[in-house]
C-alpha cells in the first residue's frame, strides 16, 4: 500500500474527565475515500476535530497525528487549513448573520482561485440565494453551504462529519456523487450513517466503538458480510434495506408498513 | 466579651484619640490632602511642636473616605467604638452631613472639614465646623456689586443640592438686599454649556454669580467668554484650589473671584507658621481648615479633658487667631466667622497670580443663625 | 435665528464628541462583541499621550505640526495600550463574552486610578492651538472652533471606518468570529488576528476622542472619559450595536435633543429626553436603529 | 410580524443549580445543615472578642468591625438576590441598583422627610419596590438579551437623575440625606448598638439565600434554569417566558428594596452613590467573582466585595505600602487600582468563581487526606 | 384535530410557505416530504406560533389558534421537536426531560415546593428517558450530548408532554443505522389506538414509508399532493423533484 495521507496513532481524547476516544489509531489513504463509522456518542466527531485541532478548551489530546511528514496536534487549526485541509462540521456551523455570499467569500483561501463555479453548478441554490442570511436557510440549504464552502478550495484533505444529513434524496445522490469524483483528486475522511452513501464512496473502513477502534479494512468487505455489519454497526441485513437504505421508485418491497421492527 | 462593649476613653495621661476621616482618595483627594497637611501644621502651631496637651500627646488616626459616606460612617462607628471622642475631617459635604448625626447619637464632638454645605452649620450641638460655608461664599459675591437695590442678577449653576444651596443664598442675600434675582441652571453632566450662555447673555444681568463644581468648568469658562458674557457682565464666582487656576485660560482675568483663601490672602502669625510647616511651602484653598480644625481640638482638649459637653462649652463662643485671621465660632449654631476675600487672577497661560482686592471681615461675612437641630 | 445656528451647530459638535467616543465602542461591541467599559481608559490615554507629547516629545507642541504629531502619538498611544489590552486580557477570555465585560470593567478601575495615582486627580489644562479657543461667525452666531474640529475630525473617522468595512475582508472575518470562532479558524484565517486589529482600531478611536475631547474640554483628567461613556453606550445602543452609521445617526440625534431641549426646556430634562429615546427606541426597534450589520 | 431578532447576551458561564441535583455523597446527611451551622456561627460572632490584625481594625465585636461586617452581608444578600436574575435565569440587567436604591431613598424619605415610623416605612417601601419592580419589569421584558440590559439601564439612569435633581428637596441631592433617628427605634441608634444592625443585616442575608434557594429549588426555578439557556423551547414545552422572567424580576427586585431598607439603618442615610450603574456593574463582578448560579458564590463574592471595598483604602494608606517605592506606592493607595487588579486577576485565576475553588482543590485535599 | 387553512408566510414577495390546506385526522400519521428549502419546517413554525403568517388560519379541534402565542398552542396539546436540536444545555438529560414533563402537569407559578420531591415527575421523565434510550446519560449535561443522543433528547421531551399533536421535524437525521428501527417503533407507538395524530417531516423515505398514513408533498411552499404513499411515490413531479435517481 502507498504511504497513507494521514495517520492516526494512539490517539486519546479526554474532555471534563471523560476518557472519549482511547487509543485511536488508522490511516487514511492517499486516494480515495475512508469511511469512519459507528453508533451515536462512540466518539467519531470527536475524531475529526482533535484532527483539525478543535477540541474543547476543557479538553486533553494525545497521540500522534501525521499528515504527510508533518505531525498536526501542535499547529493551530488556521494553519492546518491553509495547507490544505478542509473540514465540515457536523453541525454546519454558517454564520447565521452572514448572507450566502459572505460565507463562501469568508472560505477563500488565500493563493487559491476560489471554485464557485464548481460549487454553483452543484447547488444552484446557493448561487439563487446569495443575499439572503445563512441563518434564514432552511436545514438543507444551510447543509448544502457547509459543504460548498469547503469545495470552494482545492484541498490535500478532507475532513466530512455526515455530509448528507438534512438533505433530500435527490441532493443525497448528487453530493454522493459529488463526493465521488472529488475523492479520486482528493482523499477523504468520511462520517456518515447513510449505508446506501457509504456503499457507494467508501473504500476503506474505520468502525469505532466505544472510543476505541473496533475493525478497519475494506469496506466493501464490511458491508458484505453481514454477521460483520451486524456485529459492528448493529444492522441486519433486512433492516439495512428497510430503514437506511435509499429508496426509489424500485423500492417497493419496503413500504409494507410493519416490516421491520 | 458582649456585643454592646465598647472600649472607654483613658486616664489622664493617656493619648488623646482623634480620628480623621476625610478623602485620601478619590475625586476630592486634593482637598483631602492640604486639609491633613493644615491641620498637622496646626497642631504644631496650637501645641507649639510638642504634639501634646498638657502631658497627654494628640494621637491620630486617619482614615480614607473615598468620598462615599458609607466609608466615612462606617470609619466614625469604627473610631468611636475604640473610644475616640473627636473626630475631624469631612472633605464632601455628603460626608459631612451623614457623619454630624453619628456624632451627636453618640456623644462625640465632630469638627467638620471642608464640606461647605451650609447645613453643617446648626445640625446639632455636637457638630462644629472649621470651614466656610456657602452662605459666606455669597455675601462675599455679594460685595462686588454695591448697592443691589434694583440690580439683576443671574444665578447660573448645576442641578442638585451645591447648586440648590448657592441659588437660595443669593436670592436671600442679594434678592434680599433688593436685587431680582434669577437663575440658569444646567444639568451636572452638561458638557456643551453654549445654550446656556445664550440665555444669561438674553438676560442681560449686572452680576452673573457661577457655582460651577468638576471638569467640566474649564470648557464652562471659555464657552461664557467665547459667547461674549465675560466681557459684557460682572462675573463672580469662588476661587477654587491653585491647580485650577491654569484651567480659565484666558478666562482668568476677566473673572471677580470670591475667595476663601489663597497663598498670600493673609499674613497672619498662624499663616506664616502653616507656610513653614506645610510641604512645598504655599498654602491654598484647604490648608486653613485642616489648620482651624487642629487649633478647635487643641482648645476642645485643654478645656475639655475626656468630657464632651465640656469641650463643647469651651468651643462655642471662642474666638482665636487663624491662618486667615480673627476666627468665631458663634455660640448659637456654631458657624464659623472668618474673613474672606475678594480676589483678581492676572497674568496668564499657566503663571497666575492671585491678588486680594477687598477682605471683608467674619462679622461683615456673617451669615444669619441658623437654628440649632439637635 | 441666530440662537438656532448657534444651538444646531454646537449641537452637532456635541454629536461629533459622541460619535468620535462611540465609534471605537461601536465598533468593538459591534464586531468582537466585548461591551468594553474600558474604552474610558483608552480615551484617558490618548489624552495623557497627547498632553504628555506636547511638553516633552521633540518635534511636538501645542501647536501647528508640533500639535498634530501630539495627537498623533497619542493616537499611537491609544492604539498600543488597546492592542496590549486584547492580546493579555481579552484574548485568553475569547467566547466568555461575561468575563471579558468584568475584566473591561476591572480594567476601567484600575487604569483611570492609575492615571489619577500617576498624573493626580485634578485636571490639567491641555495644550492646543490658539485657533480653537477662537469662534467663528457662522450667520451671526458664534460657534466655537474646537466643536468645529471635533466635527470635521468625526467625518474623517467616520469615512475611514466605513472604508475600512467596505473595502476589506475584517469586517466579515470578525463578525463571523464573533458567531463562532472555531468555525472560522475551520475555514484557515487567523480570526485572533483580525480581533486585536479590531482593538487597535477601537482604541485609536477613543485616543483620537480622548485627544480631541480635551482640546474641547480645555483640559484633561482622569475620569474624564467615564463621563461621556454613559451618553457613547446610548449613542451606540440606538444606532443599533455595531453599525457605525448607525451610531452617526443616533449621536446627531442626541447632541441636537440635548442641546435645543436644554435651551428651551428646563435643564435636566435634555438627560431625561435622551434615556427617554433610548428607552422608546429599544422597546419598539430592539436591535437599535441600524440593527446589526457592521458594514453599514 | 416577523421574529425580531436582538443580539444575544452569552448565558452567564452557569452551573447547574445545586438544588436541582442530588447531593455529593461523601457529605452524606451533614449537607443539609451545614448552611445553618454557618448561620449560627454567623449570629454568635459579636461574642467574640478575637482579634484578627490586619483583616480587621478591631476584635470582632467592635462597632467597626460590626458595622463593616453588617455592610458585607447586606451586600452577600443583594449578590445573592441579583444572582435569581443573572446566573439562574440568565437576565442580564444593567439596571438592579435602581431597586436597592428605591429601598435606601424610599426608607430614608419616608422616616425623615414624612415622619412615618420605621415599620411602617419600610413596610411601604418594601412593597412599593416591588411593584416598581413589577411595572418596569413588564415594561423591559418586552426586549431580551443586550437591549433588556440597556433598557433597565435607562430606567435607572432616570432614577439616579431623579435623586440627583433633589426634586422638592426630597432626597439631599448629591449630598444625600442623612437618616431622622429620632423616631427609630432605639436599639437601632447609636454605636453600641451596631451589633443589632448587624444582626439584622444577617436575617436579611438569610432571608435571601432561603428565597433564593427554595426558588430556584422549585418547580419555577427549574423553568428559570430552562429560560437561561432556551427560551423558545420554553414556550413550545407549553410555559409563558414573559411570566416566569417577569415573576423573578420583580423577586429579585424586591429582595433589593428589602436590602435598601437594611442597608440605609446601617448606613444612616442614603446617598447618591447607590443609585449609580457602577452599584450594578459592581453586582455582576460579585456574582462573577463568586460563581454565578452557584448557592454560595453570589454571596461569598458580594462579602468579599464589600470587604476589599471598605479595606482597600485602609491598605493603600498603610505604612506597607507607603514605605514601597514611588512606582509601586502610588497605584497601590489607589484602592481601585488594587480593586481593579483583584477583579481581574480573579477572573482569571477563579474561572467559575470562588465556589468552583472546592473543585478545583478537591484533587489535592484528597491527596493531602489520603496520606 | 389539526387543520390549516389557506396558510400563507411571505417575506416580502416571496411566498415561503404558500396557501396551504392540511387536515390532519385525530389518530392519523401524516408523512411530510419536499425538497430542502420547500418549507417544511416553516410550516412547523407556523403552526406552533413561533412566526405569525399573513394569511389563512390554523384551527385545534376545530378553534381558531391563530392568534395564540406558542405556549397557548402548547397547553392545548402542540408538540413539537426542532430540526436542529435544541435541548437545555446546562441542564443535565434528566432536568430536561422533567423540566418539560412539569410544564405538562400544569406550569402553574410554584415558588417554595421542593421541586426534586414530586416523584410523579421524576418517574414520568425517566419513563420518557427509557424509551427513547437515554436512561443511562441522564447525569451528562445536554449540551455535551453526542448529536445522535440529542436527536433522542428532542424526541424525549415531545413524548414527555404528552400532546395530542405531534410535530416532528427530521426526527431520525443522525441517529445511527442502529438506532433507528428502534425509534421507529417509539414513534410508531405514539399514534395508533392513543388518538393522537403526527405530523412528521423526514427525508429517510423508507421511515416514512413505514410510518404513514398519508404523504403531503411541500414544494416551493405549496403542496404538491397530499394523498397515500402508493399514490404519492408514484407521482412524476414527486420522482423528478424529490427523490431524484436511486443511489
Ligand atoms: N464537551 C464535551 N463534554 C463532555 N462530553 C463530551 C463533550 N463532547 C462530546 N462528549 C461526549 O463524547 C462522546 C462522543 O461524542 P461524539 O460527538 O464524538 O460522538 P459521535 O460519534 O460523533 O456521535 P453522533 O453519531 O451522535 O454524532 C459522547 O458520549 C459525548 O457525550
Ligand atoms: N428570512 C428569510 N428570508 C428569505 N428566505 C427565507 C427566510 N426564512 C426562510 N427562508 C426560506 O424559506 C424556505 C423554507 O425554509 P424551511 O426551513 O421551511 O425549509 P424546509 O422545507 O424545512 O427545508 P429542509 O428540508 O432543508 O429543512 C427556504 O428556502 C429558506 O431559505
Ligand atoms: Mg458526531
Ligand atoms: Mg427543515
Amino acid at each position: 500500500m502507498t504511504e497513507p495521507i494521514l495517520s492516526v496513532e494512539n490517539l486519546s481524547v479526554r474532555i471534563a474527565g471523560l476518557h472519549i476516544l482511547q487509543g485511536v489509531s488508522f490511516e487514511v489513504a492517499p486516494t480515495g475515500v475512508t469511511v469512519l463509522l459507528g453508533r451515536n456518542g462512540v466518539g467519531k466527531t470527536t475524531t475529526l476535530r482533535a484532527i483539525v485541532g478543535l477540541t474543547p478548551r476543557n479538553g486533553e489530546v494525545r497521540g500522534t497525528v501525521r499528515m504527510g511528514a508533518r505531525s498536526l496536534l501542535a499547529r493551530p487549526t488556521h494553519r492546518l487549513v491553509r495547507d490544505g485541509l478542509g473540514y465540515v462540521p457536523e453541525d454546519r456551523c454558517v454564520f447565521a448573520g452572514l448572507t450566502v455570499t459572505e460565507n463562501l467569500r469568508l472560505a477563500e483561501r488565500r493563493g487559491t482561485t476560489p471554485a464557485y463555479d464548481k460549487v454553483y453548478a452543484l447547488f444552484p441554490e446557493l448561487d439563487r440565494r446569495g443575499r439572503q442570511r445563512a441563518g434564514s436557510l432552511s436545514g438543507g440549504q444551510q447543509q448544502m453551504l457547509a459543504i460548498g464552502r469547503v469545495l470552494l478550495n482545492d484541498n490535500r484533505l478532507l475532513l466530512i462529519d455526515e455530509p448528507t444529513k438534512g438533505l433530500a434524496p435527490k441532493v443525497v445522490t448528487e453530493v454522493a456523487e459529488v463526493l465521488e469524483r472529488v475523492g479520486e483528486s482528493v482523499p477523504v475522511l468520511l462520517v456518515e450513517q447513510n449505508l446506501a452513501v457509504v456503499r457507494r464512496l467508501a473504500e476503506d473502513a474505520v468502525v469505532l466503538s466505544a472510543g476505541r477502534v473496533a475493525w478497519t479494512g475494506d469496506a466493501h468487505d464490511l458491508l458484505l458480510e453481514t454477521a460483520l455489519t451486524k456485529s459492528l454497526l448493529g444492522v441486519g441485513a433486512e433492516v439495512k434495506v428497510s430503514a437506511r437504505s435509499e429508496p426509489g421508485p424500485r423500492a417497493p418491497q419496503s413500504r409494507t408498513k410493519g416490516g421491520a421492527a | 466579651g458582649s456585643p454592646q462593649d465598647t472600649a472607654s476613653g483613658g486616664g489622664d495621661a493617656a493619648p488623646v484619640k482623634v480620628g480623621l476621616v476625610y478623602s485620601q482618595s478619590g475625586p476630592l483627594a486634593s482637598y483631602g490632602k492640604q486639609y491633613i497637611e493644615g491641620f498637622k501644621a496646626g497642631l504644631d502651631f496650637a501645641t507649639k511642636g510638642t504634639g501634646k496637651v498638657g502631658d497627654r500627646k494628640i494621637e491620630l488616626t486617619e482614615v480614607d473616605d473615598a468620598g462615599d459616606p458609607a466609608k466615612a460612617v462606617s470609619a466614625a462607628k469604627d473610631l468611636i467604638g475604640k473610644g475616640t471622642k473627636i473626630i475631624a475631617g469631612s472633605t464632601s459635604s455628603g460626608v459631612a452631613l451623614q457623619v454630624a448625626p453619628i456624632a451627636a447619637q453618640n456623644k462625640v464632638l465632630f469638627i467638620s472639614g471642608p464640606a461647605a454645605t451650609d447645613a453643617v452649620t446648626g445640625a446639632n450641638k455636637y457638630t462644629f465646623r472649621s470651614g466656610r460655608q456657602s452662605y459666606q461664599d455669597v455675601v462675599t459675591a455679594k460685595s462686588f456689586i454695591g448697592d443691589a437695590a434694583g440690580k439683576k442678577v443671574v444665578v447660573f449653576a448645576q442641578d442638585g443640592a451645591f447648586g440648590d444651596a448657592n441659588e437660595a443664598a443669593v436670592k436671600a442675600v442679594i434678592g434680599g438686599a433688593g436685587a431680582t434675582v434669577s437663575s440658569v441652571r444646567a444639568p451636572a453632566s452638561a458638557t456643551e454649556c453654549t445654550p446656556f450662555a445664550s440665555q444669561i447673555k438674553a438676560a442681560k444681568p449686572d452680576l452673573l454669580f457661577v457655582a460651577w463644581a468638576g471638569t467640566t468648568a474649564p470648557a464652562m469658562w471659555q464657552t461664557l467668554d467665547q459667547q461674549g458674557v465675560l466681557s459684557s457682565t460682572t462675573v463672580v464666582t469662588g476661587l477654587d484650589i491653585r491647580a485650577s487656576w491654569p484651567t480659565f485660560g484666558a478666562a482668568g482675568s476677566k473673572i471677580s473671584f470670591l475667595s476663601h483663601y489663597f497663598d498670600g490672602a493673609s499674613d497672619t502669625e498662624a499663616a506664616k507658621a502653616a507656610k513653614a510647616k506645610i510641604p512645598g511651602g504655599t498654602l491654598d484653598l484647604f490648608h486653613p481648615d485642616g489648620f482651624a480644625a487642629a487649633q478647635m481640638v487643641v482648645r476642645a482638649v485643654q478645656e475639655g479633658g475626656d468630657d464632651v459637653d465640656k469641650m463643647i462649652k469651651a468651643l462655642e463662643g471662642w474666638q482665636f487667631d487663624g491662618v486667615k485671621g480673627k476666627m468665631t465660632i458663634r455660640a448659637e449654631d456654631h458657624a464659623l466667622l472668618q474673613p474672606m476675600y475678594q480676589a483678581k487672577l492676572s497674568g496668564s497661560g499657566t503663571a497666575f497670580t492671585a491678588a486680594a482686592q477687598k477682605t471683608l471681615t467674619g462679622d461683615e461675612s456673617a451669615p444669619p443663625v441658623a437654628q440649632m437641630k439637635g | 435665528m441666530s440662537t438656532v445656528i448657534l444651538l444646531t451647530l454646537t449641537g452637532l459638535g456635541l454629536a461629533a464628541l459622541y460619535f468620535l467616543v462611540a465609534s471605537g465602542l461601536s465598533l468593538v461591541f459591534g464586531l468582537a462583541d466585548v461591551l468594553n467599559f474600558a474604552h474610558g481608559l483608552f480615551l484617558g490615554v490618548g489624552a495623557y499621550a497627547t498632553w504628555w507629547a506636547a511638553g516633552n516629545l521633540p518635534g511636538a507642541g501645542p501647536d501647528g505640526l508640533g500639535f498634530l504629531v501630539a495627537v498623533a502619538f497619542g493616537v499611537l498611544a491609544g492604539a498600543v495600550v488597546a492592542v496590549l489590552v486584547e492580546l493579555v486580557l481579552i484574548r485568553p477570555l475569547y467566547s466568555r463574552t461575561i468575563e471579558q465585560v468584568l475584566v473591561t470593567v476591572g480594567l476601567s478601575l484600575a487604569g483611570v486610578a492609575l492615571l489619577q495615582a500617576t498624573w493626580g486627580a485634578d485636571a490639567r489644562p491641555f495644550p492646543r492651538p490658539g485657533w480653537t479657543r477662537d469662534v467663528t461667525s457662522v450667520l451671526g452666531a458664534q460657534v466655537p472652533n474646537a466643536g468645529l474640529l471635533l466635527i470635521v475630525a468625526a467625518a474623517v473617522v467616520l469615512g475611514a471606518l466605513l472604508a475600512f468595512l467596505r473595502f476589506t475582508r475584517y469586517g466579515l472575518i470578525i463578525r463571523a468570529g464573533v458567531e463562532n470562532r472555531e468555525m472560522v479558524t475551520a475555514l484557515g484565517i487567523d480570526v485572533r488576528k483580525a480581533f486585536t486589529l479590531v482593538f487597535a482600531i477601537g482604541g485609536a478611536a477613543a485616543a483620537l476622542a480622548g485627544a480631541l475631547g480635551s482640546v474641547y474640554f480645555g483640559t484633561v483628567s482622569p475620569g474624564q472619559g467615564g463621563s461621556l461613556l454613559i451618553f457613547a453606550f446610548i449613542v451606540v445602543v440606538i444606532g443599533g450595536m455595531g453599525s457605525v452609521v448607525g451610531s452617526a445617526y443616533a449621536a446627531v440625534a442626541v447632541g441636537l435633543l440635548q442641546q435645543f431641549v436644554n435651551y428651551y426646556g428646563t435643564s435636566g430634562l435634555g438627560d431625561l429626553c435622551v434615556v427617554g429615546l433610548l428607552a422608546v427606541v429599544l422597546l419598539l426597534r430592539p436591535q437599535g436603529l441600524a440593527g446589526k450589520v457592521a458594514h453599514a | 410580524m416577523t421574529e425580531v431578532k436582538s443580539p444575544e447576551v452569552a448565558a452567564p458561564p452557569a452551573a447547574v443549580p445545586d438544588e436541582l441535583t442530588p447531593g455529593h455523597a461523601h457529605w452524606h446527611g451533614l449537607r443539609p445543615y451545614a448552611p445553618l451551622v454557618a448561620l449560627v456561627v454567623a449570629a454568635i460572632v459579636p461574642y467574640s472578642t478575637v482579634n484578627l490584625p490586619g483583616i480587621f481594625e478591631g476584635p470582632l465585636n467592635s462597632p467597626g468591625t460590626l458595622q463593616l461586617l453588617a455592610i458585607c452581608l447586606v451586600f452577600g444578600g443583594l449578590a445573592a438576590g441579583y444572582d435569581l436574575l443573572f446566573g439562574r435565569t440568565g437576565m442580564l440587567s444593567f439596571g438592579h441598583a435602581l431597586y436597592f436604591a428605591a429601598g435606601v431613598y424610599g426608607t430614608d424619605v419616608l422616616v425623615t422627610r414624612a415622619g412615618l415610623p420605621l415599620w411602617q416605612a419600610a413596610l411601604l417601601t418594601v412593597t412599593g419596590g416591588t411593584i416598581l419592580a413589577a411595572l418596569l419589569g413588564a415594561v423591559a421584558l418586552r426586549t431580551v438579551g443586550i437591549a433588556f440590559a440597556m433598557v433597565t439601564l435607562a430606567f435607572a439612569q432616570v432614577g439616579a437623575i431623579l435623586v440627583a435633581r433633589d426634586f422638592g428637596g426630597l432626597t439631599g441631592g448629591e449630598e444625600g440625606l442623612p437618616l431622622d433617628v429620632s423616631g427609630l427605634p432605639a436599639a437601632l441608634v447609636g454605636v453600641t448598638n451596631t451589633v443589632n444592625l448587624y444582626w439584622l443585616a444577617l436575617a436579611y442575608l438569610a432571608l435571601v439565600v432561603l428565597v433564593v434557594h427554595r426558588v430556584s429549588g422549585s418547580p419555577t426555578g427549574r423553568v428559570l434554569a430552562g429560560l437561561r439557556d432556551d427560551e423558545r423551547r420554553i414556550g413550545v414545552l407549553g410555559l409563558d417566558p414573559y411570566r416566569f422572567k417577569l415573576v423573578a424580576f420583580t423577586l429579585a427586585g424586591g429582595l433589593a428594596t428589602a436590602g435598601g431598607v437594611v442597608y440605609c439603618l446601617i448606613v444612616g442615610g442614603a446617598s447618591p452613590h447607590v443609585t449609580s450603574s457602577e452599584l450594578t456593574l459592581s453586582l455582576l463582578v460579585m456574582v462573577v467573582l463568586g460563581g454565578p448560579g452557584t448557592r454560595w458564590g453570589p454571596v461569598l463574592g458580594g462579602i468579599l466585595y464589600m470587604y476589599l471595598d471598605h479595606r482597600l483604602t485602609a491598605f493603600g494608606s498603610s505604612d506597607a505600602v507607603n514605605n514601597l517605592p514611588a512606582v509601586l506606592s502610588h497605584p497601590l493607595s489607589q484602592p481601585l487600582f488594587v480593586l481593579g487588579t483583584v477583579f481581574i486577576l480573579a477572573v482569571y485565576f477563579f474561572p467559575g468563581g470562588l465556589a468552583s475553588l472546592r473543585a478545583r482543590l478537591h484533587p489535592l485535599l484528597a491527596a493531602v487526606r489520603r496520606r | 384535530m389539526l387543520a390549516t387553512r389557506g396558510l400563507t408566510w411571505r417575506i416580502g414577495e416571496v411566498a415561503i410557505v404558500d396557501s396551504v390546506y392540511l387536515d390532519l385526522a385525530p389518530g392519523e400519521f401524516l408523512g411530510v416530504i419536499g425538497p430542502n428549502g420547500a418549507g417544511k419546517t416553516s410550516l412547523f413554525n407556523l403552526i406552533t406560533g413561533l412566526r405569525r403568517p399573513t394569511e389563512g388560519r390554523i384551527l385545534l379541534d376545530g378553534a381558531d389558534v391563530t392568534e395564540l402565542p406558542p405556549h397557548r398552542r402548547a397547553r392545548l396539546g402542540l408538540g413539537r421537536t426542532f430540526q436542529a436540536s435544541s435541548v437545555f444545555g446546562s441542564l443535565t438529560v434528566r432536568e430536561n426531560v422533567r423540566l418539560a414533563v412539569q410544564a405538562h402537569r400544569g406550569g402553574s407559578m410554584k415558588l417554595w415546593r421542593r421541586a426534586a420531591a414530586d416523584r410523579e415527575v421524576a418517574a414520568a421523565a425517566d419513563a420518557a428517558l427509557d424509551r427513547v434510550g437515554l436512561a443511562h446519560r441522564g447525569t451528562a449535561l445536554a449540551g455535551t450530548l453526542a448529536h445522535g443522543e440529542k436527536r433522542k433528547l428532542e424526541i424525549a421531551l415531545l413524548l414527555a408532554g404528552e400532546p395530542r399533536v405531534m410535530l416532528l421535524d427530521e426526527p431520525m437525521a443522525g441517529v445511527s443505522a442502529e438506532d433507528v428501527p428502534e425509534l421507529v417503533s417509539v414513534i410508531r407507538s405514539l399514534t395508533g389506538d392513543s388518538g393522537r395524530s403526527v405530523l412528521m417531516v423526514e427525508h429517510h423515505m423508507d421511515v416514512i414509508l413505514e410510518l404513514a398514513d398519508r404523504i403531503a408533498v411541500m414544494h416551493h411552499g405549496a403542496l404538491l399532493a397530499c394523498d397515500t404513499p402508493d399514490t404519492v411515490m408514484a407521482n412524476a413531479t414527486v420522482q423528478e423533484a424529490y427523490l431524484g435517481e436511486s443511489l
